[in-house]
């Protein structure tokens, strides 16, 4: 804990204003530990374009931004070679295996032959496309296809992965083996690795920080513990006889109310775990969820403050 | 404590490349390395390689055909200056199969994004794009003027015939080098223009036909007219005997009915019939001169109007051919002197290539990244 | 059997990219080869016949016909976004009727008028073969335009069979087999442009009742068929 | 690893209108493509309400769709949609929307002229006040004079709702409706789609996401290589596994002391001590959920937190698509 990291993105009052007039970043102040961190922000945020700033493509109207130590106006190239970037949308030639693609990627990213072709076969194998690398990546499915994405972001041995919706497109069960990839990227391999997602569930499985931009500002940086913290509520899910638990409970003194199918009951103190425990058991009720209510990253982007429960319409 | 072992578990989980990484002038190598690979369809499908491949085979045939003729010490079959416009369909036929290969893939999968995000620079991946298409292009057109010169030079008898071969190979390299340049830009920037294969090797190929139609037209249909000629001269009579000389009375055929061309061309001035031929040849015996005939050459002339002139600069590989008839001030092809629009010629050469290179590159400025 | 906000849209669908540049190339490449001839010396006495009936009617028209024809329907089943227009209660009759008549008009702008116009500057005035080429190149606009938007609603890559029916059938095998002059859309338009000019030079082989005849037959068939095929249009797999 | 046989799990929607006749309606459907499956003899009824179509890709979930709007036609059995066969029947559209997946709209439009046009191609009385209503729905009137090409996806995506609902139609098929969406465009679109199907709107959606899924559907549909595997609320179909054990995660005061208490019951198939807590398998769901806070309360233990682990839409999903 003491050992202070540099950080690995640093942005500092960084604005763009594109020539049309549109300010697509407005005095940004931004700054990446190591580790997974989630980017969310609505669209238009100004998300592409602080990729692209990041990737030294563009220079900022104002403010600087240091990418690994490394100045993007000034280091543009160099931070490419440092830097894996897998694009949100398709981005895969149909008719060339997945080994000769990555190694030549590889090369574009400063490898030297041999290295390329050592560290293609590195990034397949760890991706999980060992066995398919000869296959033509025209036949994948949508999940392999998105670990060719990785792996080309992977082959030049980044210090840090820009993941743009890396779970696009992909079924249940293909997200979670995309998410479980990033995780072991972030945890085992030592790379700093930013994704941007839509889907907020997926930032608070897999992400140790959370970056949420809105408006070209940032909304919130903060660790993702922090902003799942427990709430002083209490959830209950009896598959019967909810009204007269309802009933019991609030006649025991507790505050109670109905959101969704769940009962929430004010958490006061310890004693309130008893009672609950003890009127379901005197009701002889099936219990079927007793949950600590959390904050949800989700509620950044809400309306209404989610800090009292309100009734739920149905 | 531990004693060794010879059992152990390696590490083989993620290992960080710690070794030299190349500069951005490497990159570009190997980017023009797999482009020039790819122009001949190394590193993908048998299917790729036909096209470049027979293209290859065809423009040795000429030149094979050279080198033998050179062996029996006749005239070569096809001069080294018009290989490239008789040639012209095959080296077409490449572009427009290598030139979408090399950039609509990339276009139709949205691959682009990928190098844009790394080392390299945006005119970076056209820069090795259009070198390689050119390279290709280049050895394929190269080929045959190397075999016809080196067969040529092989069967000289004299340093003086081998001085003499190399001035006549110099247009036959003008010709190569420029066209290539020509094919290549104007075929990468149609390729690049779409974002499918098909449409990318159609568009090229109706460009270039149709252009070549249009050239074609206006330097014969619509730009040439035919100009009589009637003269009068006076040439031996092969059978001074004979009664009637309108007949076939010199005894070889040339042209209609007379004498032959290379006779009258001996003995009449200012007739040109071994260029145009003749087309009515009429006479009587001299009767001042025995064993002479008066005789009358019909024939006809070319003029070439400006439109014949220009014709040539609506299709590029023409462009490139009437540079070369102004600038060697050559008589052996199909098209007229350009003179005096030949600064035309070489302005518009120019324009293709530097204007053509100048499009591909912001072309490529305008991609977006993400 | 006409539906304007299918006009209107694919109206607008057509000039909305930069490709409709590409519809005025044609008839700019027409214009200046006419203006060229016109005013270098020395050219053929007959090179108005030959440029208004072999470049105009014979490429320039169904060239252009390509480009719009299969722009209209063919581009819009290629990215799906003809799910919109399919996703509605319009009969499919009037979606072909519409793009068709989009096509049409476009092409006779491009393609028909730039004749007429290059004959007028190539004769110095309206004579009655730029009336006829001009009336030729209008019936090749109509037909062309219903073959390539039937060729858009019944294949996948229309352009490649468009471009291949005007390369190979039109260029090649109607020059070559005499009998193919009845199926042969410049043909008609040949055909309508000698009856009105009486220009040999135009090298029309059928007379101008069979040409319309056909033309007309034509139209219904392709616009039939259009909507057979449009009607049973179906997702592909993805 | 068989859960349960998808034959076997009986309709069992947990339909709130049992009254109202089913609105779309998929009768012993298979459709193939070539040699391809893609829908093998699937039978289903929709009402109003909202539901989910899930199931991996390739699973067959755009052909159940696109057979319902009539871009393709089924092989075999028959499909109807408000009593009316969909294929070669345009009119069908009088009454239904669809938001195709593929993110291909008329970019050269602006969002309002390309939902007025929507309007006037459905043949509405008023359409420019038809299309106002639409855009208003999906919020919209603030970028709806910019052309769609200068949106983002989830900006088209969101026009291609609007102009799939100028119409009120009384189904509504949507495509993975929500890719490409921020949050809040997110949370504002399923706030649309649930309140247009408590007011009785037929609305079949599929998406990947099953968050969302879980969150807005009434009842989902699961496609597994073709066939229906599973379908109505996800939890009855979770208790319908009766081979599958219920997992729930403990957490008490005294974890090591209700492990031994929760051994004891026959309800219970085993117990592991994590570092999150007590993990608990249970044989039988209701005897075991009704027997815990008694248990607790005779053994002396706090109970803090039970979690069914295994009772998320991801769980059931899961096990229909390994089974």
């Amino acid at each position: 804990m003491s050992v202070i990291e540099q950080p690995i993105i640093e942005a500092k009052s960084l604005t763009m204003r594109y020539p049309g007039g549109v300010t697509a970043l407005s005095d940004l102040e931004l700054s990446v530990q190591p580790g997974i961190t989630g980017l969310v922000g609505a669209n238009g945020a100004g998300k592409s374009t602080l990729i692209k700033i990041l990737l030294g493509l563009i220079t900022p109207s104002s403010g600087q931004v240091r990418v690994l130590g490394l100045d993007a106006q000034e280091q543009g190239p160099e931070i490419r070679a440092r830097v894996g970037y897998m694009p949100e949308h398709d981005c895969l030639p149909a008719d060339v295996s997945a080994t000769e693609f990555v190694t030549h990627l590889g090369r574009m990213s400063g490898l030297p032959p041999t290295a390329a072709k050592e560290q293609a076969a590195e990034a397949l194998r760890h991706v999980g496309l060992h066995e398919e690398r000869y296959r033509q990546i025209g036949t994948f499915s949508t999940g392999m296809k998105q670990r060719v994405k990785l792996a080309q972001a992977l082959v030049g041995n980044p210090g840090l992965l820009l993941l743009d919706e890396p779970t696009n497109g992909l079924d249940p069960s293909g997200r979670d083996a995309m998410l479980a990839l990033i995780r072991r990227i972030g945890s085992e391999f030592g790379i700093a690795v930013v994704v941007a997602s839509h889907l907020l569930s997926e930032i608070e499985r897999i992400c140790d920080h959370l970056v949420a931009i809105d408006g070209g500002k940032l909304l919130r940086a903060a660790s993702l513990d922090s902003m799942t913290q427990a709430l002083p509520w209490l959830a209950i899910e009896v598959d019967e006889g909810s009204e007269p638990l309802r009933a019991r409970l609030e006649g025991a003194g507790l505050t109670v109310s109905l959101q969704g199918r769940a009962l929430l009951v004010r958490l006061d103190g310890d004693p309130v775990f008893d009672t609950v425990r003890d009127t379901i058991a005197d009701l002889d009720l099936p219990l079927t969820r007793l949950e600590h209510r959390r904050h949800h990253v989700e509620e950044l982007f809400e309306r209404r403050e989610l800090d009292e429960p309100t009734e739920a319409k149905l | 404590m531990s004693t060794p072992t010879t059992s152990v578990i390696h590490d083989i989980g993620y290992k960080p490349y710690t070794g030299p990484r190349l500069g951005r002038g490497q990159i570009l190598r190997a980017l023009y390395v797999h482009g020039l690979r790819a122009v001949f369809g190394f590193g993908r499908g048998p299917k790729a390689k036909i096209v470049p491949w027979f293209v290859t085979l065809v423009m040795v045939i000429p030149a094979a055909l050279n080198v033998y003729a050179s062996s029996e010490n006749k005239p070569l079959i096809l001069d080294y200056s018009l290989m490239g416009v008789r040639m012209m369909l095959f080296t077409v036929l490449l572009v427009a199969v290598s030139a979408p290969e090399l950039v609509t893939r990339d276009l139709r999968h949205h691959t682009l994004p990928l190098y844009f995000s790394r080392p390299l620079r945006r005119g970076d991946y056209p820069l090795a794009k259009l070198l390689a298409l050119f390279t290709g292009v280049l050895a394929v057109t190269l080929l045959p003027v190397l075999i016809t010169y080196l067969g040529q030079v092989a069967s000289s008898t004299s340093g003086h015939m081998i001085w003499l071969d190399t001035r006549a190979a110099f247009p036959g390299l003008f010709v190569s080098v420029l066209q290539s340049a020509v094919l290549s830009v104007l075929a990468l920037l149609l390729a690049a223009s779409t974002s499918r294969r098909v449409i990318a090797t159609g568009l090229i190929a109706i460009f270039f036909l149709v252009t070549l139609a249009i050239s074609q037209v206006m330097a014969n249909a619509l730009g040439t007219s035919w100009k009589t000629h009637q003269e009068s001269c006076v040439v031996p009579a092969l059978d001074p005997n004979a009664p009637n000389l309108s007949g076939n009375l010199f005894g070889v055929g040339g042209g209609v009915n007379g004498p032959p061309d290379f006779v009258i061309n001996q003995y009449c001035q200012g007739v040109n019939a071994r260029e145009y031929g003749i087309d009515n040849v009429t006479g009587v015996k001299d009767p001042n001169k025995p064993g002479y005939a008066d005789i009358t050459v019909t024939y006809e002339t070319p003029v070439y109007s400006a439109i014949a002139k220009a014709g040539g600069l609506a299709n590029p590989v023409y462009v490139v051919e009437g540079l070369r008839i102004w600038v060697f001030n050559a008589t052996d092809s199909d098209l007229p002197n350009p003179s005096p629009l030949g600064p035309l010629y070489g302005a518009e050469a120019a324009l293709i290539v530097l204007g053509g290179s100048a499009g591909l590159f912001l072309r490529y400025r305008k991609v977006s990244v993400s | 059997m006409y539906n304007t906000t299918v006009a209107w849209i694919t109206f607008r669908a057509l000039f909305g990219r930069r490709r409709a540049l590409l519809f005025a190339l044609p008839a700019l490449i027409l214009i200046v080869l006419t203006l060229g001839l016109k005013s270098a010396s020395g050219t053929v006495a007959d090179w108005p016949a030959i440029v208004l009936g072999q470049v105009g009617a014979g490429a320039v028209v169904p060239l252009t016909a390509l480009l719009i024809g299969t722009s209209v329907l063919g581009s819009e089943i290629d990215d799906n976004s003809v799910l919109h227009l399919l996703a509605t209660p319009v009969p499919r009759r009037a979606v072909v009727m519409a793009k068709t008549s989009v096509a049409t008009a476009v092409t006779f702008l491009f393609a028909a008028v730039p004749v007429l116009i290059a004959g007028v500057i190539a004769q110095g005035g309206l004579h009655s073969l730029a009336v006829g080429c001009f009336l030729g190149s209008a019936l090749g606009a109509v037909v062309y335009s219903c073959l390539f938007v039937m060729i858009s609603a019944a294949v996948r890559h229309p352009v490649i069979y468009a471009l291949a029916y005007v390369a190979l059938w039109e260029e090649l095998i109607s020059n070559l087999v005499s009998g193919a002059k009845y199926l042969s859309i410049e043909q008609w338009s040949l055909g309508v442009a000698h009856a009105v000019s009486k220009n040999t030079n135009l090298n029309a082989h059928l007379t101008i009742t069979p040409s319309l005849v056909l033309a007309v037959i034509a139209v219904v068939v392709l616009l039939t068929y259009a909507t057979r095929r449009l009607s049973a249009f179906t997702v592909r797999a993805d | 690893m068989t859960a349960v046989e998808p034959s076997a799990v009986p309709a069992a929607r947990t339909a709130p209108e049992p009254a109202t006749p089913a609105v779309v309606s998929f009768d012993h459907v298979t459709h193939w493509y070539g040699n391809v499956v893609a829908v093998n003899d699937i039978s289903l009824e929709l009402g109003p309400g909202v539901t989910g179509l899930l199931g991996p890709n390739g699973a067959g979930k755009s052909t159940i769709l696109h057979l319902l709007s009539g871009f393709l036609s089924p092989s075999r059995g028959s499909v109807t949609i408000g009593g009316v066969a969909p294929w070669r029947h345009p009119a069908i559209f009088d009454t239904v929307g669809l938001v195709p997946e593929r993110d291909s709209v008329y970019a050269f439009l602006t969002a309002r002229e390309f939902v007025l046009a929507s309007a006037k191609l459905h043949k509405l009385p008023d359409p420019k006040a038809a299309a106002e209503r639409a855009l208003q729905l999906v919020e919209m009137i603030d970028a709806a004079d910019r052309p769609i090409q200068t949106y983002s996806k989830g900006m088209r995506q969101r026009a291609k709702v609007a102009a799939a609902l100028v119409h009120d139609p009384k189904v509504l098929l949507l495509d993975e409706p929500f890719n490409g969406m921020d949050p809040r465009q997110r949370m504002h679109m399923m706030d649309l789609l649930r309140d247009l199907g408590q007011r009785g709107r037929t609305i079949l959606f599929s998406s990947h996401i099953l968050e969302e899924v879980e969150r807005l559907a009434d009842t989902v549909q699961v496609v597994v290589a073709g066939r229906l595997a599973a379908s109505g609320d996800y939890r009855t179909i979770r208790r319908l596994m009766t081979t599958r054990p219920h997992v729930f995660l403990l957490r008490s005061t005294d974890d090591r002391e209700l492990a031994r208490v929760l051994m004891a019951s026959p309800a219970v198939q085993g117990v592991a001590l994590t570092k999150d807590g007590l993990e608990v398998r249970a044989s039988d769901h209701g005897t075991f959920t009704r027997k815990l806070a008694r248990s607790c309360r005779d053994a002396g233990i706090g109970l803090r937190e039970v979690i069914p682990s295994d009772e998320s839409l991801e769980s059931v999903f899961a096990y229909l698509v390994g089974a």
